[in-house]
């Protein structure tokens, strides 16, 4: 029983590390970016080309992974998404082609395999990611095997949900992020440099999405498509939280974590997956608005 | 501002013009091809999820014709190669098919990699009558005059895998896992015939979908199920989340080993090899097999793709040598028509880098050598186990098809034998 | 005379906070009634609650001798009741024509409208509008290309053709001009009559325009009900809004 | 009739007889892939209906396509001489053999659990029915709760999104009904009258020609009606809407509706020129890429979004076939959908009528200016 919990909690856990980002990119700027899964990649192989080219651990890897995305996230902020604020369906759709322009550029080594050049740690096939002893196999807990990496990335995940709860309700970039949640132009006639916050917010968000990938290259496959499947289950946890709601995110992925893994437990997998589509269809038609809501832009 | 604005718009819709014209001009006019008489198609995914197997696929038989060419070339013809991209996607594997049959007219295509995009240019080549070869290990059930089979099927990755798991490791309780659909399905079909003459039992059979990558409840089970081995038929990417969850459950391979029939050289290198240290793969080929001429091919194989750490497989090797065997095939022909092909392709041997292989001359699958390797700290498998010889490949074996009894001859599926059986 | 509109001790809360509190007003067949209030006082709840928007907690509606109460909108627009918003909301990407054919269909099923074109009948009816509404020479473009005080009108043309036996008018004369106030004042006037028509309104100017009786709400409930002058001399209206609504200008 | 509303018949027409022509001067292969793009097409069309003119935005289209492909597929996979020649009497798909228990019974009716689902396809008309019926039907459920309940916007996104994705997971599962991930290949002909329509034959090419045009045309008097403008009253304003006496969620329900019938309807036409079925049909990212060629034809034009779907895959096919572009072909879609949201927000169609307007607007300005210089002229001439 203990076991099937701590399954729960940790793919509730990796829901949230995906979801954390887009919670604040979609919940507090109405951008819906596809793209999101594609920082998670990106993510992953700045691990990969971390540890190749700079000789960088694992654990280095996250603040670098960090920085990359971020300042990634802050260019597509600059270039696309700051032209479509307030079309969120467009956000949707150019975020959509920038995702598969960002899985080739990977797979075409940025454009130089046409030259005949490989950056070892780019290309279309598999990479791997070395994971630190330390963080692999398994501890015992209370007569239980439990699994050490799984409970870094719930350590992980608690800790920057604290990080963003703290930004956003404790320090004047957080205030100000809220304020342009919930009324944007007004938040600009208080002096609010509208430009600014959205770009920094955007780039926070694909920022979280970098240290997900890196994560995620510890114990999933890193390649280009690899970022694909994750945004998709990132959205149904921030619509079925309730749009801008940290907390609201929080608990919709902890919920739909144990659904997945006591399911998946008692029955198998394929179904598991199954009633998580069947409860967050059931959950956004009994609760439109979500499980925790406000009323935003 | 503004004008500035609308010279964006003007700018871009003259790309926009730009791009659209020469495609739409596209079918209407017909470039005039250097026509060499010796062309094949290759048709593998470049893009979408799957280019990261079949790019390697593509790569290796890329390799074959060049290696054709530098030596001369078939019949004296430079072969001349029209690739396509399957997109990782079914509908467009369809359409690339037709386009290379149909509109290019060409008798021969070497690619496919997953069994729906096989299934979805089958009957593009059927309709017209033309060759496709197919590389990848796949699960029987088929008997097409248009396809040469050049992959494992589960006789070969199986007769002797099963067998020697529970003689020589001494396993008793088998645990099945594979990906939902139906080469899995088919390879497990086939274990619990093997378990059963073996005496030896499987105490579950699960599935999960195609590049699920939580494995956290599936490993559980495993771990509570009181099995002693795993018999994994987990494939693509899935594979590296397995194993790493595996071991960071606290199980090892050296109490209960798993033992796989898809895990190759790619997803170890993907995973690291000391997730997978101690577990086995039944393959024909591997890459660790130590003969010059596999070294030798593995360099070339590396200096072609110009990356020294490139790792070759299976599907890889199947990839490379049907090339030869079609090659040699036409040099007996004389002729490249798929008809003349089809004949002279049966029984051709040829000296592939794992070993001799030869293309069946009642079903056109492939004589394979069976193997079984256990995975070691470097990367690589060391073979344990292996047939002497290469063995007769049985596309019905999960039906009672035998070496004796054949199902699938050069005359097509005899449908009694099949129908006897259900 | 009959009573066109009845509302019998409506009232409903939100989260314990009595935003309307047992209303009672009775609108004669062609009566035009102004509601006055100050922020807060209950109006736009009141209209919310009348057109179906907000559910009422206690008490009953009756158009007519038809009870509806907490019925849908479409229905209680069905029964004969329009309604105008404070914050215009028109077609935007339609024209303008098109805005008024869509209020013309009189037929609200999807299937009886799967037909082309309207009757002579109705597009005469439009073009009248069209002209009483001052739009006839911007029929043809989009809604959206319409002033504010156009909008307006645009809306209150809608539910003129829409032809409705009660109106409900939240503020008509919002964001207008001093002209455009008056031009909407002469819309108004001209429905006399005809409809039944109750008007909330903060603009004394154009009240006294319009008003014949005048119901004041305060705080949820009904605090004066009259005619011009006795509610302009009414000691406790003259305390509750004139008061508070000091700061409306 | 307004000059532009003249003009924009005349390219409904000038569209139908181009496609009506086309496969004069095209091989086989051109003519059975542009029979598939047509089929693209008019999922443009479906799209368009549903985002653009009902303001719905389903990203579970593929779903309706999928059901209305599979229902057809299953009718043809049991006229495919593929059944009979796996060992059975009576036609029983292949697959359902290789996963049958040894020992069960080669009948429809019970070689395995829900095989007998299978047994009224075996007429045709059935299946062709049932392409139609089962899309429309999953849709009116769809959204009688969805509308009723005043879901809008990306909130209906998101339910068909998560609908697709289940429904496909269930139909990869139950592999031994529907062949799971291979989907249903190796299919027989379709026949109508004793006519074999042949994927790379004109015959399959004038069916779906013909149906897109009728399509095209049925859309365009649909939303010509009152219900249609009704209906894009309420992609502007619902809440106008209903206080008008209208009944919101029926006109969506019923556009909604008519959009996944011409879908299912798609579907059966795809397979027609494709020759199978997949579960890929069902895949999200099918399902998006059809919402973006709408989006680059233009959303609000149903021939826009029409053209938009037939052109981008056009491109797409020469784009991928040029040798240079072979592998990256992908980016230069993705970069073709960024630069059109961008810069193009009505797509294809919004730029066509801004050009028209421009050039109209010059013709005015050259005659007003012709006759102010011919005003000149006659004024110097009456000069001494």
């Amino acid at each position: 029983m203990l076991e099937i919990i701590f399954i729960g909690l940790s793919v509730g856990s990796i829901l949230l590390l995906v979801a954390l980002g887009l919670a604040i990119t979609y919940g507090a700027m109405g951008v819906i970016n596809m793209a999101h899964g594609e920082m998670v990649m990106l993510g992953a192989y700045t691990t990969v080309m971390a540890g190749i080219w700079l000789h960088l651990g694992f654990l280095a890897s996250i603040p670098l992974a960090f920085v990359v995305t971020a300042l990634v996230g802050l260019a597509i902020e600059r270039v696309v998404v700051r032209r479509l604020y307030g079309r969120l369906l467009d956000t949707l759709l150019a975020t959509w082609g920038i995702a598969i322009l960002l899985q080739q550029a990977v797979r075409l080594e940025f454009g130089l395999s046409f030259f005949g050049k490989h950056i070892r740690g780019l290309g279309p096939g598999l990479q791997n990611v070395t994971v630190p002893p330390a963080l692999t196999g398994a501890i015992m807990v209370g007569g239980e095997d439990v699994n050490v990496y799984r409970l870094f990335i719930i350590g992980v995940t608690a800790a920057l949900t604290a990080l963003t709860w703290f930004i956003m309700y404790r320090t004047d970039i957080g205030i100000q992020v809220r304020a342009i949640m919930r009324n944007p132009r007004m938040a600009a006639a208080c002096g609010v440099n509208v430009q600014r916050i959205n770009a920094l917010t955007f780039a926070y968000g694909s920022g979280l999405a970098g240290i997900a990938g890196v994560m995620m290259s510890g114990f999933k496959t890193v390649f280009p498509d690899m970022g694909t499947s994750m945004v998709v289950d990132g959205f149904l946890v921030v619509v079925v939280g309730g749009v801008g709601s940290l907390l609201g995110a929080v608990f919709s992925a902890g919920l739909l974590g144990q659904v997945d893994g006591s399911v998946a437990s008692l029955t198998n997998d394929v179904l598991a997956r199954a009633v998580v589509f069947g409860l967050v269809i059931l959950i956004i038609v009994i609760r439109p608005t979500g499980l925790f809501s406000f009323k935003g832009r | 501002m503004s004008i500035k604005r609308r010279d964006v718009l003007r700018g871009a819709s003259l790309t926009a013009a730009g791009l659209l014209v020469p495609p739409l001009a596209a079918p209407f006019i017909r470039t005039a091809r250097a026509a060499s008489p010796v062309r094949v198609g290759v048709l593998f995914s470049l893009t979408g999820g799957l280019s990261i197997i079949e790019k390697s696929l593509s790569d290796a038989t890329l390799m074959a014709i060049s290696e054709i060419n530098a030596a001369g070339g078939v019949m004296g013809e430079k072969v001349e190669v029209v690739q396509e991209d399957g997109a990782s996607d079914p509908k467009t594997y369809n359409e690339k098919a037709s386009k290379l049959i149909v509109e290019d007219d060409i008798p021969t295509v070497f690619g496919g990699y997953t069994s729906a995009s096989r299934k979805a240019v089958l009957p593009v080549f059927e309709k017209r009558d033309r060759m496709f070869f197919y590389p990848t290990y796949y699960e029987g059930y088929e008997c097409s005059k248009n396809v040469v089979y050049t992959g494992a099927v589960p006789n070969q990755q199986l007769s002797n895998f099963i067998p020697w798991i529970v003689k020589t490791l001494g396993k008793k309780k088998f645990f099945i896992v594979g990906s939902n659909y139906i080469y899995p399905r088919e390879m497990s079909k086939v274990c619990k015939i093997l378990m059963k003459q073996n005496g030896a039992e499987w105490v579950a059979d699960e599935y999960l979908e195609l590049g699920h990558s939580e494995w956290g409840s599936m490993v559980n089970k495993i771990k509570n199920s009181g099995c002693d081995a795993v018999l994994s038929n987990v494939v693509g990417d899935s594979v590296v989340a397995f194993y790493r969850e595996y071991k960071n459950q606290g199980i090892s391979h050296e109490k209960l080993p798993i033992c796989a029939t898809v895990t190759s050289e790619i997803e170890i290198a993907a995973m690291g090899p000391e997730y997978a240290v101690g577990s086995y793969t039944s393959f024909p080929y591997f890459m660790a097999i130590d003969t010059p001429r596999n070294k030798a091919f593995v360099q070339r194989y590396r200096a072609f793709v110009k990356d020294p750490k490139a790792v070759t497989h299976h599907a890889l090797e199947s990839a490379y040598f049907q090339v030869f065997l079609w090659k040699q095939a036409v040099e007996k022909a004389k002729s490249v028509k798929p008809d003349a092909v089809r004949e002279a392709v049966r029984g051709q041997t040829y000296a592939a880098p794992g070993g001799d292989v030869k293309v069946d001359v009642d079903n056109l699958h492939t004589w394979l050598t069976p193997r079984i390797a256990q995975w070691q700290a470097d990367g690589q498998g060391k073979i344990v186990n292996a047939y002497p010889h290469p063995i007769k490949p049985l596309p019905y074996v999960a039906y009672g098809e035998t070496d004796t009894n054949l199902y699938c001859t050069s005359k097509g599926l005899d449908v009694a034998k099949l129908r006897a059986r259900h | 005379m009959t009573a066109a509109l009845t509302i019998d001790g409506i009232g409903v809360a939100f989260a314990g906070f009595k935003a309307v509190d047992g209303v009672s007003l009775v609108i004669e067949e062609g009566e035009l009634r102004v509601l006055l209030g100050a922020n807060g006082a209950g109006k736009t709840t009141l209209m919310d609650l009348v057109s179906g928007r907000t559910r009422a907690t206690e008490g009953h509606v009756f158009l007519y001798d038809r009870e509806i109460t907490n019925r849908d909108e479409h229905q209680i627009a069905r029964a004969g009741l329009g309604r105008k918003f404070q914050i215009p909301s028109v077609f935007k990407e339609l024209s303008v024509r098109a805005n008024l054919e869509v209020a013309s269909c009189r037929n609200p099923h999807v299937f009886a409208n799967l037909r082309f074109g309207f009757s002579r009948a109705q597009r005469r009816r439009v073009d009248e509008v069209l002209a009483l509404i001052d739009l006839g020479d911007t029929a043809d473009q989009p809604a959206a290309n319409l002033s504010h005080g156009q909008t307006q009108w645009l809306e209150l043309g809608m539910l003129i053709v829409q032809d409705p036996k009660v109106l409900l008018l939240d503020e008509p004369t919002a964001g207008m001009t001093q002209a455009e106030t008056h031009k909407t004042a002469e819309i108004i006037k001209s429905l006399r009559g005809q409809h039944s028509i109750i008007v909330v309104e903060h603009d004394m100017a154009f009240v006294r325009e319009i008003a014949e009786r005048i119901t004041v709400l305060h705080l949820g409930r009904v605090l004066a009900e009259g005619d011009l002058a006795s509610i302009e001399t009414n000691e406790d209206v003259r305390r509750a809004y004139l008061g508070a609504a000091a700061g409306h200008g | 009739m307004t000059i532009q509303r003249r003009l924009d018949y005349l390219c409904y027409a000038i569209f139908i007889v181009a496609i009506l022509l086309v496969p004069l001067l095209l091989g086989d292969f051109w003519i059975n892939r542009m029979s598939k793009f047509l089929v693209y097409g008019m999922l443009g069309v479906a799209v368009s209906l549903c985002w653009g003119y009902a303001g719905i935005l389903n990203l579970g289209q593929g779903l309706f396509f999928g059901a209305g492909a599979y229902m057809l597929a299953m009718s043809l996979k049991l006229l495919s001489n593929t059944s009979m020649q796996q060992g059975s009497d009576t036609p029983v798909p292949d697959f359902m053999l290789w996963n049958a228990q040894p020992g069960a019974p080669t009948e429809l009716c019970c070689i395995n659990h829900g095989s007998w689902l299978w047994l009224p396809f075996q007429s045709q008309w059935f299946g062709i029915l049932m392409g139609i019926l089962l899309p429309v039907t999953l849709a009116l459920i769809l959204g009688l709760i969805v509308f009723r309940k005043r879901i809008a916007g990306v909130f209906v996104s998101i339910i068909t999104l998560a609908l697709v994705l289940l429904v496909r997971l269930v139909l990869i599962d139950a592999q031994p009904l529907t062949n799971g991930f291979n989907g249903l290949t190796d299919l027989g002909t379709l026949t109508i009258l004793g006519y074999q329509f042949d994927a790379y034959g004109l015959g399959t090419y004038y069916l779906i020609a013909v149906s897109l045009a009728l399509v095209l045309i049925g859309a365009r008097m649909l939303v010509e009606t009152r219900a249609g403008l009704i209906l894009q009253a309420i992609r502007d304003d619902q809440n106008r809407v209903r206080y008008l006496g209208f009944d919101v969620p029926v006109y969506q329900l019923f556009f909604f509706t008519v959009s996944a019938g011409i879908a299912g309807y798609a579907g059966m036409l795809y397979v027609v020129a494709a020759e199978f079925a997949s579960p890929t049909f069902m895949d999200l990212a099918y399902s998006i890429t059809m919402v973006v060629w709408a989006a680059v034809g233009g959303r609000a034009s149903l021939l826009g979004a029409c053209i938009g779907a037939i052109l981008i895959n056009i491109v797409a096919a020469t784009v991928s076939e040029t040798q240079s572009f072979m592998e990256a072909w992908k980016a230069v879609i993705g970069l073709v959908f960024v630069l059109v949201v961008l810069y193009l927000p009505r797509g294809l169609a919004g730029l066509a009528s801004d050009i028209g307007e421009r050039i109209e607007a010059r013709a005015a300005a050259r005659a007003a200016t012709g006759s102010q210089a011919a005003a000149m002229v006659a004024a110097s001439r009456r000069a001494p």
